[in-house]
């Protein structure tokens, strides 16, 4: 699916100053794969660490969490490869893209003023797209190695061995990337957490961080009436 | 065992050959592990395949199956070519110096003199010591001086000959006809070159063992020993009790016997196979080695002049030839058989014993059941179509009898023959045999005593009562006992004289308490009975302290002479547990009770040199105290106690010569006075030493259209040997799920050079045909068989261990083939043990 | 930690969930030791049946042997007093349990007839009844008094014991006590072979 | 705090220290295994199945003597059998107990995530307590020697306890008492040391096994199960006993510095988007009007 595939983009009120950034299923998805990345969060720095293994006890102890690990891991792999079939296209980095990351240091002190304008997804967005899809990866293949506790013959040890160091920094990278997407879009970017519940942005924070794609749907929309 | 299970712990020097202790006596073998552990001493290994016995051995031959009469008779020369022998011991505690009758002729040609091809047996006269005085330094003479006219003569006697009372001896062993001459004379022949050809044993590793085992009597050392430890790999040949013989003679050469860390040890199989032996249930004894009773036997006093020895010995020498007793220990069976009904006006009842003629051991069960004689069988924990030999045949003899009595605590092979592979419904139809099986105790549910190879006796308790319905063994034998008596007694019958009037004195006659059994064994007086050495007096009633206060006069009754003095006065001694040591040897004389009189080395005088001072002080068992001018020491003295060594007592007390003999005259066997390597029955190659009289010639085949014996020329060119497995018990343990784990199914070990050639692989399945039959399994491809030469040419040995039939675990689930490995063995048994030889057979191999 | 059946009541009966979170407080004991299974069974000395090294063993059952308790066999160890195995046992001894304990274990008399393709279970009177009736038959039909020679011989040529390796000296010697009175000749035991 | 948490020196996924460390004195203890004298007999296989009341493994024949290929949860004590050829053509065959090792420094404590399912008590004993164990399997990966093993029916691991049950009662673990030849020794570490190294000499001097020798491998710390060898020098001829164990460095890596990097970062990264907040505080939505769901 393409930016030129987006259909709507009025919005389920029928403000005319609501855009349509998410559709419901994209939603769905996100919130699919945000949960149950929190869950294996939760779980996996239980795993991690002595002195967060009581966050094991959050999600019914450690055998459970240990049983719901793997699963959750494999929903999440899931949703992560919906999200690569459905956003591959918007995920690949635009020449504005090149021109936009030039100018990052104004995106993080907030002088978004100077920033060339971009499309649907800026390219620190694509990036963690990108880190989530080859993280998940990593910790899908190093994660199912884990998860054959009797089924790895001894001489097939150095298997377990990397699978425990890449399922470690794979998490480790996925963190650091979660970490950043939450405060974003929670904190930092006012809007976006709306975004991906209600699904809509308003006119002016399209285009504001996403001037290409607002103008993009506002053509389309245009051309629709 | 002459010894016992710790005191290998003493030894300096191992030989284990025929056994497999590590793997059969895993809790004994510790001491063999202690003897090197402690003392270095050096473990050879003697085993047709690398067991896990060889594992923990210094040196491991592989030698073929059967022949290793002539490997011994190799350490025999070895040992007599290179002076490795103990020659004061040899001297006065053996028949060595002992002159043999003129007439006798050692075996060049595979017989001795006097052999009847007829009838296979051998006229024994001239196998006799000669009569007469100290020949000593008149070897130049050439011969002794035989007793005139004596041979030739005897052979149509009624009476057997008899030893004569005075024997001829050289002390020097110069005289050509003495013992110890004649015996470097036999063994001469087995050369290095000799022994590699006929054993397969490369004659470097053969002069490495002979050099490590001789090496104990190097430069004149009387001080070390050395124990030969042996089992059924022996015993379970044609020629096993030659095999034996030759282990006794070379123990013997080299000062081994009597001695801590010494002795001829017979590890014996299971639990109570000593005891079973000692209380004769076997067809030709009675209980303590008493010689069953044959038809020319007219009278008890005919019978005990036959089986009661005479002393025979170098004049000056003093024998005390314990068996001259035998009266004693007769009459007192015959008082606790029948009790009252036994008395001096009917010859102690001794008409009511059967009178044994013939050979009725266990091949001779099955060949007389196949033939239609024997009518009906009891057996009582004895699985005999697994057993075999030859399986086959034991199914189709219980196919011809009427009736079956099974005791046993789970499903077996034998009360289930009618249903074994291959019978078809139609065929079961025609199977006319009444079966009973009758569920018994375990071991845990029941009390008595087991005797084990070191002769002791220990009274074990009940921990639990028997399951379901099961039933104590002896309640069902008095039970069936008693209804027997009770037939007669309503319809009478024939001879129903001994069933009425066996003595049965016990406090619940259809359950006898083990106890009371016991005691009856042990022995009691039935008058008051005074020792006349010590005035000492044993009350009527009263249990007797020892044998020596058994009488011939019928006033004391015993059950078992050997075992008198395990339930005395004083209560269980085969119950006792002291836990003391005071010599440090082993001997815990607290410990239960070891027959004879709580004895735990055998022949222990022979510890001591002709002064009675031990052979090595630091090992010293028993030995001569000036002072009190008695026997004194850690264990009890196997001797008479206040003999003072300067009378020359022979310290083999039971011998008639008092000494040990090298030479075994007259009767004692069958085969010959020497030992002499015959070829298995079923054997790749011609004898070496005399291809005209391969194998032993009195071992007789049996005649049914079953008994079959294969050759190299019908295509059986691989040898065979069976075995057993440490981790399985016989035909029991396959009922056990914790052994069935730990070795699930049956194998066949062959070596990895066969399998090439036969084109498998480990764990595909072969079939193992011989002439009897066949069996399936999957191959164990080793190295720890390797091919041999033998005379040249390229002989494969394979190993079937014998646990699995068709009924148990494994076999139930369908994981196995229900092919019991004994449908292989052939029917053929030692002359003088009657024990099958199922440690060597030809078989094929193919791949299935 | 990982909370087992009991701490969870434990949390919700203490409404502890604050405390679960924070992690504190719950731990149990680091190293709750396994209790001894044969603490108060009882012992009883015996010998094992297999190997002729006879090692003693110390049969553990439960109960104290009071009224109420049917005993069954907890476990078997080797006696450390026997001075011959000094408490080891062999895989064969060591199993013991397992032969004691068995589910293959002969619980009735059965009887084949003849012609039969089935066990038939039979009342024990029944059987020991039959089995004296054909030892009767079976002697009186093959008994001889005397042989060609005239020789008494008084045996019994037509019935066979074959006893068993585990059979106690005692058994034994009730055997050849019964079977010599009966005239029988062909007594063999597992000795032989 | 029970006296059995006072005897616990090591505990695995703990935070904080360890409750009863340093409180109590207690001696080592140590099996010795004397491969020299080992009869693979199998009486320790079945002792130790015996006395943990493990239930029998179905098993196939597979061309040898040894029972199994590899320990199992309920096997948790296997002879290995190896047949070794010599220069001059005779052959060995060699016999070793496999078990857990109890290792000084256990790779599977180090590497469990579950506080308290792997604890090390002040004798030595490395100890599963599966009430607490949460079925990840990190300790199979932890573990040098291949020795605990994951029951898939209960997820849970499973070893050999050095009969703790036992040994705390004041007895011996029951394969040592099981073994026939007493080619297994059990004491304290230091005496068995000196049986072990004593036995060693024995072989060198009287039985012509030059290069025989002691195994307590320094790579885990030392073992509470130590070994004379004939070959000390090719313990992996003895069923593949790693020639110098030590706890697998992934395992060491993800454990220490990667677990306190990744603790850092992930610090870092929170720390960082808290003071980018304070600093800069969230995007507002200029040009025009302001986000109205602010």
């Amino acid at each position: 699916m393409s930016t030129n595939a987006l259909p709507h983009t009025r919005t389920q009120s029928g403000s005319e100053d609501r855009i349509l950034r998410y559709t419901l299923a994209e939603r769905v998805v996100h919130w699919v794969a945000g949960l149950s990345y929190i869950y294996l969060l939760i779980t996996g720095l239980a795993f991690w660490s002595p002195y967060l293994f009581w966050l094991a006890d959050l999600v019914g102890g450690g055998p459970t969490a240990r049983f719901g690990h793997p699963w959750m891991g494999l929903v999440w792999s899931v949703a992560i490869f919906w999200m690569y079939t459905a956003w591959r296209e918007d995920m690949r980095t635009t020449p504005a893209d090149r021109k936009w990351a030039k100018h990052v240091g104004d995106y993080i002190r907030n002088h978004d003023e100077n920033l060339p304008p971009i499309g649907r997804f800026n390219i620190g967005q694509k990036q963690f797209f990108w880190l989530m899809l080859f993280g998940g990866i990593a910790l899908l293949l190093s994660g199912v190695a884990m998860w054959l506790v009797n089924d790895i013959p001894w001489s097939w040890r150095w298997l377990r061995y990397t699978a425990v160091l890449v399922h470690a920094v794979a998490a480790l990278l996925t963190i650091g990337g979660f970490i950043i997407h939450v405060y974003m879009g929670t904190a930092m970017v006012r809007g976006g957490f709306t975004s991906i519940i209600r699904g809509e942005v308003s006119v002016a924070w399209a285009r504001m961080h996403h001037r290409l794609w607002y103008e993009h749907v506002k053509g389309a929309s245009s051309r629709e009436k | 065992m002459t010894n016992g299970w710790i005191d290998i712990k003493n030894t300096d020097m191992m030989l284990i050959e025929g056994g497999n202790p590590a793997e059969n006596h895993p809790c004994g073998f510790k001491w063999a592990i202690e003897a090197k552990r402690n003392r270095n001493a050096k473990m050879i290994v003697v085993d047709p395949r690398f067991t896990r016995t060889a594992a923990v051995a210094d040196l491991h031959l592989q030698i073929r199956t059967g022949t290793d009469i002539a490997f011994l008779g190799g350490l025999v020369r070895f040992a007599i070519e290179n002076s490795r022998i103990a020659k004061d011991y040899l001297v006065n505690y053996t028949n060595a110096a002992f002159i043999i009758r003129d007439g006798f002729k050692l075996p060049d040609d595979g017989l001795y003199s006097g052999f009847d091809p007829a009838t296979q047996t051998y006229d024994k006269s001239t196998w006799n010591y000669a009569e007469g005085g100290d020949m000593s330094g008149k070897a130049g003479g050439g011969t002794a001086v035989p007793h005139a006219g004596s041979h030739g003569q005897d052979a149509h006697a009624a009476v057997p000959p008899a030893l004569p009372e005075n024997v001829a001896y050289d002390l020097t062993l110069q005289h050509p006809r003495c013992v110890f001459q004649l015996l470097r004379q036999q063994y001469s022949r087995y050369t290095p070159e000799m022994v590699e050809k006929i054993t397969g044993i490369p004659q470097d590793q053969f002069h490495k063992a002979a050099d490590l085992f001789t090496s104990i009597r190097k430069d004149g050392d009387t001080k070390k020993v050395g124990t030969i430890i042996y089992s059924v790999g022996w015993t379970q040949h044609s020629s096993g009790t030659q095999t034996i013989r030759t282990a006794a003679i070379l123990q013997l050469l080299l000062g081994n016997v009597g001695r801590a860390g010494g002795g001829v040890n017979a590890l014996r199989g299971h639990a109570n196979i000593q005891g079973a032996t000692d209380m004769a249930g076997v067809f030709d004894l009675l209980p303590g080695y008493l010689k069953v009773p044959n038809p020319n036997d007219t009278s008890l006093d005919a019978y005990l002049k036959r089986i009661t020895p005479k002393p025979s010995k170098p004049g000056p020498w003093q024998s005390m030839n314990y068996w001259g007793n035998t009266p004693k220990f007769a009459v007192s069976f015959l008082r606790a058989m029948f009790g009252p009904a036994a008395s001096k006006e009917n010859d102690w009842a001794f008409d009511y014993l059967p009178k044994v003629d013939r050979n009725y051991s266990w091949i001779q069960i099955w060949d007389n059941m196949y033939r239609g004689s024997v009518k009906g069988l009891f057996a009582f924990g004895m699985n005999g179509v697994m057993i075999g030999p030859d399986s086959k045949k034991n199914i189709e003899a219980l196919k011809k009898a009427d009736w079956l009595v099974v005791g046993e605590i789970y499903p077996d092979e034998t009360s289930e023959f009618w249903k074994s592979p291959g019978i078809t419904p139609e065929e079961m139809k025609g199977i006319q045999t009444t079966v009973y099986r009758l569920p018994c105790a375990g071991f845990a549910e029941k009390d008595g005593s087991f005797t084990n190879s070191a002769r002791w006796l220990q009274w074990k308790n009940a921990a639990l009562p028997p399951p379901g319905d099961c039933r104590l063994d002896q309640a069902i034998v008095a039970q069936i006992f008693l209804k027997v008596r009770e037939l007669y007694q309503k319809e009478g019958g024939k001879f129903p004289d001994p069933i009425l009037k066996l003595a049965w004195p016990y406090g619940d006659p259809h359950n006898p308490s083990l106890s009371e059994v016991a005691k009856e064994i042990n022995g009691k007086a039935l008058a008051d009975v005074t020792d006349p050495a010590t005035k000492l007096v044993t009350k009527a009633g009263q249990q007797l302290p020892s044998f020596a206060w058994l009488r011939d006069d019928g006033s004391t009754s015993c059950g078992n002479w050997i075992y008198s003095g395990s339930w005395t006065e004083a209560g269980p001694q085969l119950a006792r547990r002291g836990t003391e040591d005071p010599s440090g040897l082993g001997i815990y004389p607290n410990w239960a009770w070891s027959w004879p009189v709580n004895r735990r080395v055998l022949y222990n005088r022979a510890s001591c040199d002709v002064e009675g001072k031990p052979w090595d002080p630091s090992r010293r068992q028993v030995w001569w105290n000036e002072s009190v001018q008695k026997w004194t020491g850690h264990d009890v003295p196997d001797f008479k106690p206040d003999s003072n060594p300067k009378e020359h007592l022979g310290p083999f007390i039971m011998n008639p010569e008092g000494v040990g003999r090298l030479f075994m005259p007259i009767g004692a066997v069958a085969d010959g006075p020497f030992p002499e390597h015959y070829e298995p029955i079923e054997s790749p190659v011609a004898n070496l030493l005399h291809p005209n009289q391969s194998n032993n010639p009195v071992v007789e085949k049996l005649k049914t259209p079953l008994d079959k014996y294969g050759t190299v020329a019908e295509g059986f060119n691989i040898i065979c040997t069976t075995y057993r497995l440490t981790e399985h018990y016989h035909y029991w343990t396959k009922n056990n799920p914790a052994n069935v784990e730990l070795v699930p199914e049956p194998f066949v070990e062959v070596p990895a050079e066969l399998a090439d050639e036969v084109g498998i692989r480990g764990g595909e399945k072969v079939k193992v045909t011989s002439a009897r039959g066949e069996i399936i399994a999957k191959a164990m491809v080793t190295r720890r068989i390797k091919p041999m030469m033998i005379d040249g040419k390229k002989t494969y040995q394979i190993g079937i261990p014998i646990h699995w039939g068709y009924r148990g675990i494994a076999e139930d689930e369908g994981r196995t083939a229900h092919t019991p490995t004994n449908l292989l063995s052939p029917t053929v048994v030692d002359p003088n043990a009657f024990t099958p030889e199922f440690k060597g057979f030809l078989v094929k191999l193919e791949r299935v | 930690m990982a909370p087992t059946r009991r701490d969870f009541l434990k949390l919700s009966t203490a409404g502890g969930v604050a405390a679960s979170i924070l992690g504190f407080d719950l731990a149990p004991a680091y190293a709750e030791m396994r209790a001894l299974k044969i603490a108060r069974a009882s012992e009883t000395r015996s010998t094992c049946p297999y190997c002729s090294v006879s090692c003693g063993v110390i049969i553990y059952t439960q109960g104290d042997g009071a009224k109420n308790v049917t005993p069954f066999v907890v476990h078997v160890e080797g006696d450390p007093d026997h001075p011959i195995n000094r408490g080891t046992l062999c895989p064969k001894g060591s199993s013991l349990q397992q032969d004691i304990l068995n589910e293959r274990r002969l619980l009735k008399p059965q009887v084949r007839r003849p012609g039969s393709d089935r066990w038939d279970d039979i009342a024990w009177d029944d059987a020991i009844n039959e089995i004296g009736r054909w030892v009767k038959k079976s002697r009186d039909a093959t008994f001889v008094e005397k042989d060609a020679q005239g020789h008494t011989v008084n045996r019994c040529e037509g019935i066979a014991w074959t006893g068993g390796c585990t059979d106690t000296n005692e058994f034994n010697y009730l055997v050849v006590k019964t079977m010599r009175s009966m005239g029988l000749c062909y007594i063999e035991n597992q000795a032989r072979v | 705090m029970s006296q059995a948490t006072l005897r616990v020196q090591k505990i695995s996924g703990h935070a904080g220290p360890i409750p009863g460390e340093g409180m109590q004195r207690e001696d080592q203890v140590c099996k010795l295994v004397d491969t020299t004298t080992c009869i693979g007999c199998k009486a320790c296989e079945i002792a130790c199945q015996e006395w943990n009341d493990l239930p029998f493994a179905q098993t196939t024949f597979d061309n040898t003597y040894q029972t199994m290929p590899t320990t199992q949860w309920n096997f948790w004590n296997l002879i290995k059998f190896n047949e070794q050829p010599k220069e001059d053509g005779t052959m060995m065959w060699l016999m070793r107990k496999d078990q857990c090792m109890h290792c000084a420094d256990p790779g599977c404590l180090a590497a469990c995530p579950s506080d308290g399912a792997i604890v090390q008590y002040t004798n030595g004993i490395v100890d599963f307590q599966q009430d607490r164990c949460i079925g990840c399997g990190y300790c199979i990966t932890g573990c040098p020697f291949n020795i605990p093993k994951f029951n898939p029916t209960t997820k849970k691991v499973y070893k050999c306890t050095l009969c703790s049950d036992r040994v705390s009662q004041g007895l011996e673990p029951a394969c040592i008492k099981a073994c026939p030849t007493g080619c297994l020794h059990f004491g304290t570490k230091d005496d068995m040391k000196d049986l072990a190294e004593k036995r060693a000499r024995q072989l060198r001097e009287h039985y012509g096994f030059e290069n025989a020798g002691v195994y307590d491998p320094p790579g885990v710390g030392g073992t509470g199960v130590i070994y004379v060898l004939h070959d000390a020098t090719n313990p992996e001829a003895y069923g593949g006993l790693p020639a110098n164990p030590s706890i697998p460095w992934a395992v060491r890596l993800w454990k220490t510095p990667l677990r306190w990097l990744g603790n850092l970062a992930m610090l870092g990264g929170l720390v960082g988007v808290t003071l980018h907040y304070l600093r800069f505080g969230p995007k507002t939505v200029h040009n025009g009007e302001s986000e109205k769901r602010s």
